[in-house]
């Protein structure tokens, strides 16, 4: 089911950063995280009826048909978009590392 | 000033302005310590003493003043100390790396000392009690080594610490920070783990075993006014919360019917035995005299805490009188040191001979001292400590009594070695010149304090009058006392005729000596070792390592205490390191594997 | 004036900041400065952006709580602004943006809302610490926030999908009338404590503190360390007020995590013997304290406590950091004597500490106190305990700190504060003594606080 | 043996979280879920406590949610990912940028294709922005095609570079035309983001996108440039 695969995925990405010392990895365990994360969120909102569609309605349908939860869909627009913006931050502070040190490996950086 | 408040804001206003005096001209804001220390002095005394002094506030809005014969007792005492010491300031001020900050801490910590002796609120008593901890923390340093202040200050504060506990357990049981009722109030093991506490705090206060590790460095290291403070004033605020744990808290715990006593008032008498017996076989192995008074005052410290765990009249008037004894014999012999210190810069025994010759008034001031600190008639030591045996002996308590006598005995060995090595012998040659007697100003709180050592011992009828009906406040049966005689259980002492009879012996010794052969002066290469003469000026001092085959004895034995805080110390960095190396490393997988666990144990704990 | 415009108008002078670069310092300036002005015109009480009722629209509370929070936050942000935005004129958008964030975080009261504004204080935050020139030390904040700010928003998602509600207030409401077993809530609780505790430096969570704070230079420092722990704290008050709900196996959880987080800071901080760390420590020490104060529900005396705190930390961040930047060492033998030179600033700093110790006559031994007091009566002596029990080692090592500071006959460093420095540390270090000897100000904020209680649902 | 470790306690985790959430009475299951009872069913049926009227609501609820009812959040958003394409920009950026050389040469059928490409994607999105207020995601969506259709003009051409101040220029106009419009509505209504005329919701959309994609492109150049040297 869907909400067990978004939980494995929060799963996937907590290994990945328990076990990974590149830093390219972990930002991309990082990633995998917050995919499970908004999958997550997308199972909260669902509604498993047959006449239940996506929020796509007009004005004079309001009262008349079901649909699943809207409000989580947005709330992971935002969130997806707040993922890309701390990637980009992690990934160029990836490459400020790489500049310094000449590698990915956080255990090749040594412990200052 | 016959007003405690406005006492209070004068001595801290003039504490600021003695700031900005000293920071124009260092001298003269010292100065103004001793002007405003004997105004305080004088007041507490004058009004104090009449039972005049007015307790009403009106500017300070959360402090309420009470005047009890306590706290008029320890007010006038200490402030009395800190009037006497004031007046050395004006010649160390040029010694200090700050010396306008010096005179407001002096006033500043005065200031704390009133508030914590004649409050009546234990929240009010705390505030003064933390002001004096860090205001006379900063004096410290000013002199020989500044590590020394971290010890007081660690020390000092879990004292002030296990004196919150105990306030904060009163009150959240008595519904009051009123001393008097609610310590009245507390009953039961609540009033148990009051008294424990406060007691804590009285220990590391007083600098009592096993919190004593603190004082004898604070004493050697602290500038010599400072030392002198802290061992004629800052310690008795130990002395007097001990006061209101072991007298003014009904006692409580386990009854021993055969010594007529209580259990936890046993054991109190038992570590203040252990802190006697500490403080003077420490005593006896110092080379540097400021150390060997300071380990004289821990033990001294003992005494006050066996007297008042006693709990009888003669124990009680007994150790409140050694308070005073105690108080001004140490000051007085502390100061003559200080000025023995300011003259050469040195305090070593072994660097040291023949002041006597160049300060007469000096030398006979420490003898007075050191004749009361251990407690030879007819000084003041002597009376309080005739008190405090009749108490012990009273009481049946033979272990106590034999560290008592061995805290008198072990005094004998050790205050006179100072007098011997500093005063007395050859005269050193690079003494020779410099050397002067103390200043005036100096001399002065030094002949005053000697003064008061020899009244204190021939004529304490005046004192133990007023501790009688300090008795009567703290519900205790009083002490029989004549115009000058002293009545204890096991004969009747006569202060007065003891002092005639030894003043008649001095005669006759004198009579003898001056009838006798003068005796030939010898210089100090005016003799010979080995078959060969010296050519060197070496001293050769016969008070060093005098003792050293009694040292021997208990040498391994005396620094378990300083290894068991040193490991103390040691574990909790210990502590503090391995955290810092398991979990404040720069990678990320350790903390996502506690956030991990940390959930983990919630959901363990969920479904299990 | 709407409260709103504490977000808004530093957020459009950023924007603005990157077309007018030149401008930009000068906009950062203004800005903190209007902030910390409009403070004093700004009416208590709730809006509702876009107009709707509380229920369904984003909402911004403005109570006294928050409003010493903003003072707090505003007022030591334009300090920190005054001093360095000469020196790093690129960051000018970036800090304006942060200064938006933290104003949002103290302000909103919808769940999600706070999400949003912790990862824009958060992604601010990353960018102003680069400026250590250390990206290992950031890269790891990087990490652990994400992770953390990822917890909290399935902590949040979780409550939502429980009640399908996302305001604070109303949620705290819900929870606290209508669930009967607090265990059911104990999981996303969890997950909200741990993304907020990684940002409130909370053991064990906190290991990014070390290379932000322990290499910090005199902007990172102040504003890491007394901005963001101040508002972070607040935050955390604020949830722990209004929404939070203890089961009993959370409560022994948080409690154990906030009682290791004070002894263990402190003990951390014992054993640091660089100056830098002795402090992050020991501030790790204090958010615990914090934290714990709040969350057994001692709310007006935690808020004072806070952003007491706050002021103090920012004098002891900004003098240390300045001295580490000019003697290019952090190890307290280097920094020895710092004070024989600069004596009006060690006056300052030593009441700053001795506030913080909770010793008369300064600030801090009143809050302190009324903190035990009321653990004492509730009666919680076992934290009372904690508590004694930190405050003796930082007492310690403080001290320490001080005189090594003070006393130093043989080669003082020669460090150079410029007069707004000076002049910042004289004015907190008055105040401090004298909100503790006049205690008049403390307790009717603290009576005001007690007001507050009620819960402000229609602006 | 540390992984195997590691993915035993992830794994092991995992478990507990669905157990402990299968098992809570108030966490509903998969697909049931009762947010009739929240504040969905306001945004659904549009009964916010708000003048609503009916020209203002756009069919797309999700839409409706982002730019109006949570619009807040939405320039919190806006904000981050302006404040991470400066962040990328403050932390790579250099004095004398040029174009770092990829390891490959673009060949003939790619750079045509991608030319040809280029323009169905940007008219693509530009065609999503304009129906933001029916289609799923408002115009994020828009502002990312638009975005990756730039892209792809960089990967086919390795000397290829925008004119990244433009785009700047937009993207910080956008981002503060969004404070403005919440400003308008602060000066109009007396509430911030107030929608009280359809114009307010067009001009958001189109903000938002123009913003998405400023920012995603400023993120792709500074990535790929380096210092001239």
């Amino acid at each position: 089911m869907l909400l067990y695969a978004s939980v494995l995925l929060i799963v996937i990405g907590l290994y990945g950063l328990l076990t990974n010392r590149n830093v390219i990895k972990i930002i991309l365990s990082l990633n995998v995280l917050e995919i499970g994360l908004n999958i997550f969120i997308i199972t909260v909102g669902f509604l498993d009826l047959e006449e239940a569609i996506a929020p796509i309605i007009t004005l004079q349908q309001r009262a008349s048909v079901i649909v699943v939860d809207p409000l989580p869909q947005a709330l992971v627009l935002t969130a997806i978009v707040i993922g890309v913006g701390t990637t980009a931050i992690g990934l160029s502070l990836a490459k400020k590392m790489y500049d310094k040190y000449h590698t990915f490996n956080l255990d090749e950086m040594g412990e200052e | 000033m016959a007003s405690l408040e406005l006492l209070l804001i004068f001595t801290l206003i003039s504490g600021v302005i003695a700031y900005l005096v000293g920071k124009v001209h260092p001298k003269t804001g010292s100065i103004l310590t001793i002007i405003v220390s004997g105004i305080v002095f004088a007041s507490l005394a004058y009004f104090g003493l009449n039972e005049q002094l007015l307790t009403k506030v009106s500017y300070l809005p959360y402090i309420s003043f009470i005047q009890t014969p306590l706290a008029i007792f320890f007010g006038v005492l200490v402030s009395f100390v800190f009037f006497m010491v004031s007046f050395f300031n004006p010649y160390f001020i040029d010694k200090y790396t700050y010396k306008a900050v010096y005179s407001l801490l002096y006033l500043l910590s005065l200031a704390g000392i009133i508030g914590i002796f004649f409050t009546d609120n234990f929240m009010t008593l705390f505030f003064f009690f933390e002001l004096v901890v860090w205001s006379s923390l900063f004096l410290i340093p000013l002199g020989r080594d500044e590590e020394v202040s971290v010890w007081y200050f660690g020390f000092s504060v879990f004292g002030s610490f296990a004196l919150l506990s105990a306030i904060l357990l009163m009150q959240s049981v008595t519904g009051t920070f009123d001393i008097t009722t609610g310590l009245q109030a507390v009953s039961g093991f609540n009033r148990l783990s009051v008294f424990i506490l406060l007691l804590i705090a009285a220990f590391a206060k007083l600098g009592a075993f096993p919190l004593h590790y603190w004082l004898p460095k604070v004493l050697t290291d602290s500038p010599d006014p400072v030392t002198s403070i802290f061992s004629g004033g800052l310690e008795k605020l130990g002395a007097f919360i001990a006061v209101l744990g072991l007298v003014k808290l009904v006692p409580t715990g386990f009854f021993i019917d055969v010594m007529d006593m209580y259990l936890t008032h046993y054991i109190l008498a038992i570590l203040g035995s252990l802190t006697i017996i500490g403080g003077t076989v420490m005593a006896i192995r110092q080379d540097d005299a400021k150390k060997l008074l300071a380990y004289s005052s821990m033990s001294n410290g003992g005494y006050i805490i066996v007297a008042l765990s006693l709990g009888s009249s003669a124990g009680i008037s007994g150790g409140l009188y050694h308070i005073i004894a105690h108080a001004i014999a140490s000051t007085a012999a502390f100061l003559a040191i200080g000025a023995v210190a300011r003259q050469t810069n040195t305090t070593k025994m072994s660097e040291l001979g023949g002041m006597l010759h160049k300060m007469p008034i000096t030398y006979m001031v420490y003898l007075i001292a050191i004749i009361s600190m251990a407690g030879i008639p007819p000084m003041g030591g002597f009376i309080s400590k005739w008190l405090i045996f009749q108490g012990v002996i009273n009481k049946g308590l033979i272990l106590v009594a034999a560290a008592t006598f061995f805290g008198s005995i072990g005094s004998f060995l050790y205050v006179f070695r100072p007098l011997a090595a500093l005063f007395l012998g050859q005269e050193l040659p690079q003494f020779k010149e410099t050397i002067k007697e103390a200043p005036i100003v100096m001399l002065i709180p030094m002949v005053i304090l000697s003064l008061l050592n020899i009244v204190t011992g021939v004529y304490p009828t005046n004192i133990l009058a007023y501790i009688n009906t300090l008795l009567v406040d703290l519900n205790i049966v009083q002490l029989d006392i004549t115009r000058w005689t002293i009545v204890g259980t096991n004969g009747t002492l006569n202060p007065a005729l003891i002092a005639v009879m030894f003043a008649l012996g001095v005669f006759i010794a004198f009579i003898i000596f001056i009838s006798l052969k003068k005796s030939r002066k010898v210089e100090l290469m005016d003799t010979y070792t080995a078959a060969n003469f010296i050519y060197t000026e070496e001293l050769l001092h016969y008070s060093v390592d005098f003792y050293a085959p009694i040292e021997r004895l208990y040498e391994p034995y005396i620094h378990f205490m300083k290894k068991f805080y040193q490991a103390l110390a040691n574990k909790v960095r210990e502590v503090g390191a391995l955290v810092k190396y398991y979990i404040f490393t720069s990678k990320p997988e350790v903390a996502t594997f506690f956030i991990m666990l940390v959930i983990a144990i919630l959901l363990w704990g969920d479904l299990v | 004036m709407s409260i709103v415009l504490l977000i808004a108008v530093p957020l459009f002078f950023a924007f603005l900041g990157i077309i007018l670069k030149k401008a930009a310092p000068y906009f950062l300036l203004l800005v903190s400065f209007f902030n910390v002005l409009a403070l004093g015109f700004i009416s208590q009480g709730a809006i509702v952006i876009g107009g709707y009722s509380s229920f369904y629209g984003i909402q911004l509370v403005l109570n006294s709580y928050s409003l010493i929070g903003l003072y707090v936050v505003n007022t030591l942000f334009f300090v920190i602004v005054a001093i360095n935005c000469f020196k790093h004129k690129k960051l000018s958008p970036i800090l304006l943006i942060s200064l938006a964030g933290l104003n949002g975080l103290l302000l909103t009261n919808d769940l999600f809302n706070l999400f949003v504004f912790m990862e824009i204080a958060g992604i601010s935050a990353y960018l102003i610490t680069t400026t250590t020139k250390d990206p290992k030390s950031t890269f790891n904040y990087l990490v652990l926030g994400t992770i953390g700010s990822s917890f909290y928003l399935l902590g949040l998602i979780i409550l939502y999908a429980m009640f399908g509600v996302l305001n604070i207030r109303i949620l705290g409401n819900i929870i606290e009338g209508v669930v009967t077993n607090k265990a059911a809530v104990a999981l996303p609780f969890l997950f909200i404590f741990i993304g907020l505790g990684v940002e409130t430096k909370l053991l064990p969570f906190n290991s990014w503190v070390k290379g932000i704070l322990g290499k910090s230079n005199a902007l990172t420092g102040p504003l890491v360390g007394a901005v963001y722990a101040s508002a972070f704290a607040f935050v955390f008050g604020n949830l722990l007020r209004y929404l939070f709900v203890f089961s009993e196996s959370l409560l022994l959880i948080v409690s154990i995590l906030l009682v290791a987080t004070i002894l263990i800071g402190e003990a951390m901080a014992y054993a640091s013997t660089k100056v830098r760390e002795i402090l992050l420590f020991s501030s790790i020490a204090q958010a615990g304290v914090a934290v714990l104060v709040f969350a057994l529900g001692y709310y007006t005396w935690g808020t004072i406590l806070i952003a007491l705190n706050g002021f103090s930390k920012l004098i002891l961040y900004l003098v240390v950091n300045i001295a580490v930047d000019q003697v290019k060492s952090d190890e307290l033998s280097a920094l020895k004597g710092l004070f024989v030179n600069n004596k009006l600033i060690g006056a300052g700093f030593s009441v700053a500490t001795l506030s913080i110790l909770g010793l008369p006559i300064f600030a801090g031994f009143i809050v302190k106190m009324n903190i035990l007091v009321a653990m004492a009566n509730t009666p919680k002596f076992f934290f009372v305990g904690v508590i004694l029990l930190a405050s003796l080692i930082e007492g310690i090592y403080f001290i320490k700190l001080l005189i090594n500071f003070w006393f130093e006959q043989d080669q003082a460093p020669r460090v150079k504060y410029s007069y707004v420095v000076i002049y910042v540390t004289l004015v907190i270090a008055l105040l401090i003594t004298v909100f503790g000897v006049y205690l008049e100000p403390l307790n009717s904020i603290h009576s005001t606080l007690n007001l507050v209680k009620g819960v402000v649902m229609h602006g | 043996m540390k992984k195997i470790l590691a993915f035993i306690f992830a794994i092991t985790l995992g478990v507990m979280i669905i157990l402990s959430l299968s098992n809570n009475e108030l966490f509903t299951d998969f697909g049931d879920t009762n947010h009739y009872d929240g504040i969905s069913s306001g945004y659904i049926t549009s009964e916010v406590g708000g003048d609503e009227e009916p020209a203002l609501v756009p069919v797309n609820i999700v839409t409706g949610i982002l730019v109006d009812y949570r619009g807040f959040d939405t320039l919190g958003e806006v904000t981050v990912l302006f404040v991470s394409s400066i962040g990328v920009a403050l932390l790579l950026g250099v004095a004398s940028p040029k174009r770092i050389n990829l390891n490959f040469k673009p060949n003939f059928m790619l750079s045509v294709g991608s030319r040809a490409l280029f323009g169905v994607m940007f008219l693509t999105g530009i065609y999503i922005v304009l129906h933001a207020k029916t289609s799923p995601g408002g115009s994020f969506p828009g502002g990312a095609m638009i975005a990756s259709s730039i892209l792809i003009l960089y990967l086919s051409n390795d000397t290829f570079r925008t004119d990244v101040s433009k785009f700047k220029l937009g993207k910080s106009l956008a981002a503060s035309g969004f404070v403005l419009v919440g400003l308008i509505g602060l000066l109009f209504t007396g509430e911030f983001l107030a929608n009280f005329h359809p114009f307010i919701m067009d001009t958001i959309l189109v903000l938002i996108a123009i913003d998405v994609a400023g920012g995603i492109v400023g993120i792709i150049d500074n990535f790929l440039t380096e210092e001239r040297v």
